[in-house]
């Protein structure tokens, strides 16, 4: 084999703790290699180029890659190789730069350590072969997990497109937390004109399937061609029949139920439409407050039902749906404030929630717009705002800023002086991050045109004296302690990874950070994209997002949908196992330890078991190689062999030194 | 009827139907017996049933029903034999339903190697042993026109010390009477004695013993769970785990894939010590890997032919796996 | 961080082979990576798709070729790229990790936990541990020679013959 | 206002106040919530969080010289609510050791009041209230020193006379000796010389 | 109830709080809580002894708990939160090897065993039971509008003290009710008195003493609660200094918790010690009908 070795610089992000040139020299004496150099930029154009060129010049067939890491670049050396008419898995990247430059300051050692990274590559390089994709068939329809603005957007942009578009909600309605706004920033528009139509195009649309009160059961299968079952779960009432005249809603006596819609701001009843928009519009019975689920006495909506929809007996059902790509737009939530005792852990009634404050100043609320204490409904003349209740708090582990906090509080400090033209508002911030068109512009005009007063600095306390609340915090810039009463307190709560956020990403075989919100491929580079092929991220389920953004990301999953259905056919990865069936002595115990059931038994010739991989299914894990006993299923392109070079590359007598 | 009486009645009922049974005759001497392969009834009466019928015969079984010429197989088995095709049958190594076994109780087998060293401490040279006798608790010797007698505890295999399965399991014919369960000791002594070196002595004792294996693989060949045969990789070159070099460090890499490939399958039969010509003490590193499946996974391995291998499945919260807080 | 792992800058290198999955620890290491986390230089990486395709013979290869430390690292338990790997893994390693000691192996010289992607801090923090006790444990003990008809065998069995005694091999009677 | 000079931060100051108290003052993103829960500020003259700003500055002098550290009576408010996980009570504590080290006593009062405490402590093994405020009295000649209230104690026989010496009182002696690097009386030491 | 538990009463409690101490003692006794007194107890240095030097202040912590351990002691309890927070805080910092071995310098002897230190507020509700404070209760404390304040160290840092919520206790609030009490939410649970800065700087106490009357005649109490000497003096003999301050005309009694406790549970005035108010409580009690 003639192997070509390429170290790169990547300017001095490798050069200045490396030293390139000399890992190149010593690459030279490599077995195998007959070619070693140092280059620049080794991923840019030139850089390619001459990778391409030394591989025609010197007849190369396979070449060692020294930069940053293969998760990082890995394909793109692949196609340099290919475009120089090698097969793209004759390339082996040593990471020098995330392992060996990022990390270690000494440039004796990293050097060291980086020509053996080297040398592991070009033992492991020695036993590559050439190897070549299979094809096969794609499903075109998408699930949309979650109707919030971001996946409503993905849905549409498919089902515009043509695709079949599977959407799964967790509550009764679609919306999401922008159906529960009560205006945006910075145009101060109302929320729900300009969501609503969507929503009812989601309703209206021929390519989408709405499965609303709905959660995601269980996912099998593999890119291009996903199972899911769907459990769509009891809500009491035939919605096949339904027609949301509400009329259940008016009769119902149990009229203290839990308004999740609402923010807990006021109650509703047992069976609701959560709110006049709701799409789809049907009601759903809460069984927690229901008379009749619970003490088995009522039963008035169902006499009062004009459709006769009211099953009291309905259970769970599971649907299942074939798709072939998934979008998973979770959103997020509110993040549980009452760990802050400092602000009374929600014992007074004149601290909120920002978002039940949107609700407080929605017209279609419970308070049709009205601001009004909830303590004792009077109209505050003095309203605070806090931010960053949990967010950038190490002390409740929320270090991450939520992002849109600083412009929603700004916007509602707004609208507090538009309702309540004599009031006076306070703003206790750290910094102001209003990063977006018109954002800081916005941010501005609150404090110049509306007169809100910002503080910089945290509030230590707010406790109530007679019927106010006393806010105690820092003015930092005037270098002292505040204090300001106040007649309502408004939290800017952080936000988090919706509940059950991390469960999902477990059935979605993707990863999540340490808050639950899901893992981007990329963090600047495949933002939409996860590790799974075919699952693709859009809004807040990957990180606190403003609504352009979750827009944005609604869209860009869609076009990476329409990119993958663009094509009739897949290839299969062929990093995949392959049994050799010399080898196989056909104990199948590979088919009890694959988790794809991507083995199957076969027989040969002689009539003797043997194990066979269907490679569409490999996801090429490798389980396989490791329970058989007699090396008969080997992992291509890891093989026993090739990780074996590897370990005897670095553990060797000649290496000591 | 004696226990060997019965064992022939039985096998004289089946063997019409088989194509051979195996069991064991008397061998080149006095001092041992060696494998016996019934294949007419005149056969038969070679069949002997002593302390001295060690082989695990269950071995021959993935060659044989894998050969054109054998369809059906009669085996007889001890206790710890009969682990061996529970075990096999666990992992669908042999059509079980063409292997008859006959099992029986046993309350132990000789260690030749005990015996021989007992023999020569007693300034006797182990070519003149001529007879010997096994009389309840003592093993009489005739050498050199006098006798010896030991202790059977001293010079049995160290396995039936601890031996848990006397009774054969599992089996289609059960001959004589069935022996108590009674293990002498919870571990076996000389793994208890070698557990209290440190870790540089035992890694000083293994680079001693090491240096002396030969690699013949007779440890392997002898195994009833070396299933792999000809695909095994320690001689394989694709895949290439251990080189060729005649070296210290090689002769342990092959008895560490030995002892890897047997994790959560020895049935502790102690045929590759017994086998080794050079006697290596390697039945240490299975008894080790036998303690740590039963500690981590409480999994005795051919116990139970519809158990699941412990490393061919898992649970989420391991029951016994500490994770050191890593 | 430089405090912590300045000493062992310093000093020599020990021989560390790291076994690293390409979905969770690898991508955990490239995070340490670009928050410039810095780490002691002994630990080499070798990827491999998921820690299910770590046979333990891997690292007993290593050990027995000469690695001073082995570590091994994989998604954390149920966040398996490959939903299973982890699980067959931890089995496979945690019975390695209890047999090592009867072979005079340091079992501390070989470890396995999870670090998961996003996990950059974590990583820095197990491979300073790990490497910090390899230091303390200093260089592995290698099996060393040639196998059992070496020249001091060779000298022995001419002993045994010149004294008219059997084979020296044969004279250890282990039970 | 003086120009602070940022080239020039001591940074000795900064890793001996790390050290002793094992706090990362860098962690601090000047948020003003210990200085907002702060019940002693109103009497401060540098609010605890500009105390932090300051620190991160490196700034030692204008520090240990400031009143505010003598004031803290280390009420836990600023160290329970900082989000960065600070004790900043803990940093102010060090602070204030290094002052006395450094012989500030910016509130001459409160350092005699603590120092008439331990002396009481030192002679009897607990605390002789009397005793306290006769040596407080003593260091500050404030002789009106709360004497309005004396009338109100002394009848409810909140204030004893006597002192209430313990029979380790001298094992506490002996410890403030040792903190002190004193070299104990020949009695005790003696007779290990050869 | 049986319970055995090693008793620091203090300094003060020798002193300014000879009621506190006396109340505790006589409220233990009558819930069947033998209280066992470390043996020739020194002071816990205070806070002083910390402003001081942490090893020294430890050490004299340190030589209270050993000599507890020694006694067979495993829990000693104090009514003082400035005592607690000392002795706490010593053994939380005596679990770091070094620093161990510079307070073992100081102290000449091994600490090998440390006693574990709790408030008696603590003990009173984890160790004895609301209900068995409730079953007691003979002259329930009906009529009596209290508030709880705890001061700042009882519950702080929470990492120390381990005991209720930093910022809204309510074991004392607890405790007071299953006497019989009306207890009001006192938003100030927590909030500093001013503690040691009395005698140096009594404006200060002034001001944040006059703070917590201010809130909690706001309230409309009849009395306040008190875990704490310190607090306890600043608020009650310090009361008309902080009127004369702040030109205020405050009357409120203030209470040892344990005081209360005692009269809900039928002992006498001078059994818990009342005589030694300074603020007159015998109006407040006699409106609820409790003399």
């Amino acid at each position: 084999m003639r192997i070509g070795v390429f170290v790169c610089h990547c300017g001095s992000n490798i050069a200045a703790t490396v030293d390139c040139p000399s890992v190149a020299e010593a690459a030279k004496l490599f077995p195998d290699v007959v070619f070693a150099t140092d280059t620049m930029y080794a991923c840019s154009e030139p850089g390619q180029d001459g990778i391409i060129q030394a591989i025609k010049e010197h007849r190369l067939d396979g070449c060692v890659v020294a930069s940053c890491s293969p998760r990082m670049h890995e394909p793109t050396f692949r196609r340099a190789l290919e475009r120089a008419g090698l097969n793209r898995y004759m390339l082996e990247m040593a990471n020098i730069r995330e392992h060996v430059s990022w990390i270690g300051k000494n440039k004796e050692l990293n050097t060291g350590k980086a020509t053996e990274l080297v040398r592991i590559a070009a033992e492991k390089l020695r036993l590559n072969t050439p190897l070549f994709a299979n094809q096969f068939d794609v499903t075109k329809r998408v699930l949309v997990i979650g109707g919030g603005v971001a996946g409503i957007q993905a849905a549409l942009d498919c089902a515009d497109a043509g695709i079949q578009v599977i959407m799964v909600e967790r509550e009764t309605s679609i919306g999401g937390k922008m159906a529960k706004l009560d205006k945006t920033f910075p145009t101060v528009d109302c929320s729900s004109c300009i969501l609503g139509p969507k929503m009812v195009d989601v309703a209206q649309h021929p390519n989408i399937t709405l499965y609303a009160a709905s959660e995601v059961e269980e996912i099998s299968g593999y890119v291009g061609n996903f199972d899911v079952k769907v459990r769509r779960k009891a809500t009491y009432v035939n919605w096949a029949s339904c027609t949301g005249c509400g009329l259940c809603m008016e009769k119902c006596p149990s009229k203290k139920s839990h308004d999740a819609f609402n923010e807990g701001v006021a109650t509703t009843t047992a069976i609701n439409i959560p709110f006049p928009q709701a799409i789809p519009k049907k009601a759903a019975i809460n069984p927690e407050f229901c008379m009749k689920l619970q003490k088995g006495k009522c039963g008035v909506c169902a006499k009062v039902c004009p459709t006769k929809c009211i099953d009291f007996e309905q259970q769970d059902t599971i649907v299942s749906e074939k798709v072939g790509a998934i979008v998973a737009a979770t959103g997020y939530d509110l993040f549980d404030w009452t760990v802050y005792g400092q602000y009374g852990a929600g014992r007074y009634p004149d601290v909120v929630t920002s978002l039940q404050y949107e609700r407080m100043m929605n017209a279609s609320g419970p308070t049709s717009g009205h601001i009004q204490r909830p303590s004792d409904g009077r109209e505050p003349k003095r309203v605070v705002f806090i931010q960053c209740v949990g967010s950038r708090d190490k002390s409740v582990n929320r270090p991450y800023c939520s992002g849109f906090c600083c412009m929603y509080t700004a916007k509602q400090a707004v609208l507090t002086k538009d309702h309540i033209p004599d009031s006076d508002s306070y703003v206790f911030y750290m910094d102001i991050r209003s990063p977006g068109k018109g954002y800081d512009e916005f941010t501005r005009r609150a404090q110049e045109q509306y007169g809100v007063q910002y503080v910089r600095g945290r509030v230590s306390m707010v406790y109530p004296k007679g019927d106010v609340l006393v806010v105690r915090g820092a003015d930092t810039l005037a270098g002292t302690q505040v204090e300001v009463e106040a007649d309502l307190v408004v939290l800017a709560v952080g936000v988090e990874a919706s509940k059950g956020a991390a469960h999902l990403a477990e059935k979605l075989r993707i990863s999540y950070d340490q808050y639950g919100f899901f893992m981007e491929s990329h963090p600047k580079l495949k933002p939409v994209e996860t590790n799974t092929a075919g699952v693709y991220l859009a809004g807040c389920s990957q990180g606190p997002k403003d609504i352009p953004t979750s827009v944005g990301q609604g869209s860009a999953a869609a076009a990476k949908v329409l990119t993958l259905f663009a094509k009739d056919k897949l290839e299969s990865d062929p990093q995949v196992s392959s049994v050799n069936q010399n080898r196989c002595v056909g104990c199948l115990k590979c088919t009890m330890t694959c988790p794809f059931g991507a083995i199957k038994d076969v027989k040969d010739r002689a009539g003797n078991t043997k194990a066979e991989v269907i490679e569409t299914v490999c996801q090429g894990c490798g389980i396989c190689t490791v329970t058989c006993p007699h090396g008969a299923i080997q992992l291509q392109h890891f093989t026993d062999n090739q990780i074996l070079a590897e370990v005897n590359a670095l553990c060797q007598p000649e290496l000591e030194f | 009827m004696s226990t060997l009486e019965q064992l022939k009645e039985q096998i004289r009922k089946a063997l019409p139907d088989l194509d051979v049974v195996i069991g064991w005759e008397q061998g080149y001497d006095a001092m041992h017996a060696t494998p016996l392969f019934i294949r007419e009834e005149a056969d038969i009466d070679r069949l002997i049933w002593s302390p001295l019928c060690v082989h695990s015969l269950g071995t021959y079984l993935t060659g044989l029903t894998k050969s054109s010429k054998v369809q059906k197989v009669g085996l007889v088995v001890k206790g710890c034999d009969s682990r061996a095709i529970v075990q096999l049958t666990q992992e669908r190594m042999i059509p079980r339903e063409n292997v008859t076994l006959f099992g029986v109780g046993c309350s132990g087998c000789l260690s030749h190697a005990r015996l021989e060293y007992k023999v020569e401490q007693g300034g006797h040279y182990v070519e003149d042993m001529h007879a010997i006798t096994f009389n309840g608790d003592k093993v009489e010797v005739a050498v050199d026109g006098g006798v010896e007698s030991f202790d059977f505890d001293t010079v049995c295999l160290e396995k039936c010390l601890t031996c848990r399965f006397p009774n054969a399991i599992a089996t289609e014919h059960f001959a004589g009477e069935e022996v108590p369960v009674a293990p002498k000791r919870e571990k076996a002594p000389s793994l208890e004695a070698f557990e209290k070196l440190p870790l540089d002595e035992r890694f000083a004792f293994w680079q001693d013993q090491m240096r002396r294996c030969v690699r013949c693989y007779a440890c392997r060949n002898t195994c009833p769970m070396c299933v792999c045969r000809d695909h095994c990789i320690s001689t394989s070159r694709n895949p290439h785990w251990v080189s060729q070099e005649a070296s210290t460090a090689e002769n342990f890499m092959f008895q560490m894939i030995h002892t890897m490939h047997l994790a959560g399958r020895c049935i502790e039969c102690g045929e590759c010590q017994r086998a080794c010509p050079v006697d290596l003490p390697i039945m240490l590193f299975r008894r080790t890997m036998v303690h740590a499946v039963k500690d981590t996974f409480n999994y005795v391995s051919g116990a139970d032919p519809e158990a699941t291998p412990p490393l061919l499945t898992f649970k989420a919260e391991e029951d016994n796996i500490n994770e050191r807080g890593w | 961080m430089s405090a912590r792992t300045g000493v062992l800058t310093e000093g020599r290198e020990l021989r560390i082979v790291g076994f690293l999955c390409n979905w969770c620890s690898y991508g955990g290491a490239d995070t340490a990576g670009v928050a410039r986390f810095e780490q002691p230089t002994d630990l080499r990486i070798i990827r491999v798709p998921c820690s299910g395709r770590i046979d333990p013979l891997f690292i007993m290869r290593a050990l027995v070729s000469g690695a001073d430390g082995v570590l091994v690292s994989g998604c954390h338990p149920r966040d398996c790229h490959y939903a299973e790997g982890n699980y067959y893994a931890r089995r496979r390693l945690e019975l390695l990790k209890q047999f090592l000691p009867i072979t005079g192996i340091d079992p501390q010289r070989f470890e396995y936990t999870w670090v998961s992607a996003s996990e950059g801090a974590r990583w820095q923090d197990v491979v300073t541990k790990f490497t910090n006790r390899i230091h303390d444990l200093g260089p592995a003990p290698r099996m060393q020679g040639g196998s059992g008809y070496d020249e001091l065998c060779l000298k022995q069995i001419e002993e045994g013959v010149k004294q008219g005694a059997a084979c020296p091999c044969h004279k250890e009677r282990a039970l | 206002m003086e120009t602070i000079t940022l080239q020039k931060p001591d940074s000795q100051f900064l890793r001996d106040v790390r050290e002793r108290s094992g706090q990362e003052p860098s962690n601090c993103y000047q948020c003003g919530n210990c200085t907002a829960g702060c019940p002693y500020n109103f009497a401060y003259d540098i609010p605890v969080s500009r105390i932090m700003r300051l620190l991160q500055l490196g700034r030692r002098d204008e520090i240990l010289q400031c009143k505010s550290l003598w004031l803290c009576a280390t009420c836990q408010s600023c160290t329970t609510r900082c989000p960065n996980g600070i004790d900043v009570a803990r940093i102010v504590d060090v602070l204030r050791h290094m002052a006395r080290e450094a012989g500030y006593a910016t509130e001459r009062n409160v350092k005699a009041f603590g120092d008439a405490f331990l002396e009481s402590v030192e002679k009897h093994g607990r605390v002789f209230e009397v005793g306290v405020v006769a040596g407080y009295v003593r260091k500050t000649g404030r002789f009106w020193t709360d004497i309005e209230l004396g009338p109100k104690m002394l009848p409810k026989g909140k204030l004893g006379l006597r002192p209430h010496s313990i029979q380790g009182a001298e094992h506490i002696a002996r410890i403030f000796r040792r903190y002190r690097g004193e070299p104990e009386p020949a009695a005790t030491t003696g007779g290990e010389t050869k | 109830m049986t319970l055995t538990i090693g008793y620091y009463p203090g300094c003060s409690g020798a002193g300014t709080s000879v009621e506190y101490d006396q109340s505790t003692r006589a409220v233990c006794a009558r819930l069947g809580v033998t209280l066992r007194d470390v043996p020739d107890w020194s002071c816990c240095g205070s806070t002083p002894a910390h402003t001081v030097n942490h090893v020294l202040s430890a050490a004299l912590s340190a030589r209270n708990l050993e000599l507890a351990a020694q006694a067979g002691l495993e829990v000693v309890t104090t009514p003082c939160p400035s005592c607690l927070a000392n002795l706490r805080i010593a053994g939380h910092k005596m679990e770091q090897p070094a620093f161990r071995d510079d307070v073992r310098a100081l102290l000449e002897t091994e600490c090998e065993t440390l006693a574990e230190t709790k408030s008696t507020l603590q003990v009173m509700v984890e160790e004895v039971g609301l209900d068995e404070v409730q079953a007691r209760v003979t002259k329930p404390l009906a009529g009596l509008r209290v508030a709880c304040y705890y001061g700042c160290i009882m519950n702080r840092p929470p990492e120390v003290m381990q005991f209720d919520d930093p910022e809204h206790p309510m074991a004392m609030d607890n405790l007071l009710t299953a006497c019989g009490a009306e207890v009001v939410p006192f938003p100030l649970k927590v909030e500093c008195c001013g503690a040691a800065a009395g005698m140096p700087r009594k404006d200060i106490v002034a001001e944040l003493s006059g703070r917590l009357l201010d809130t909690a005649a706001g309230l409309g109490v009849d009395a306040i609660a008190t875990a704490c000497p310190l607090c306890q003096m600043n608020l009650d003999l310090r009361q008309g200094q902080a009127n004369a301050a702040r030109g205020t005309r405050h009357a409120i009694p203030v209470f040892y918790f344990t005081q209360l406790m005692g009269l809900a549970m039928g002992l006498s005035a001078r059994e818990v010690g009342l005589s030694k108010l300074v603020v007159n409580p015998k109006p407040c009690l006699e409106r609820a009908g409790l003399l």
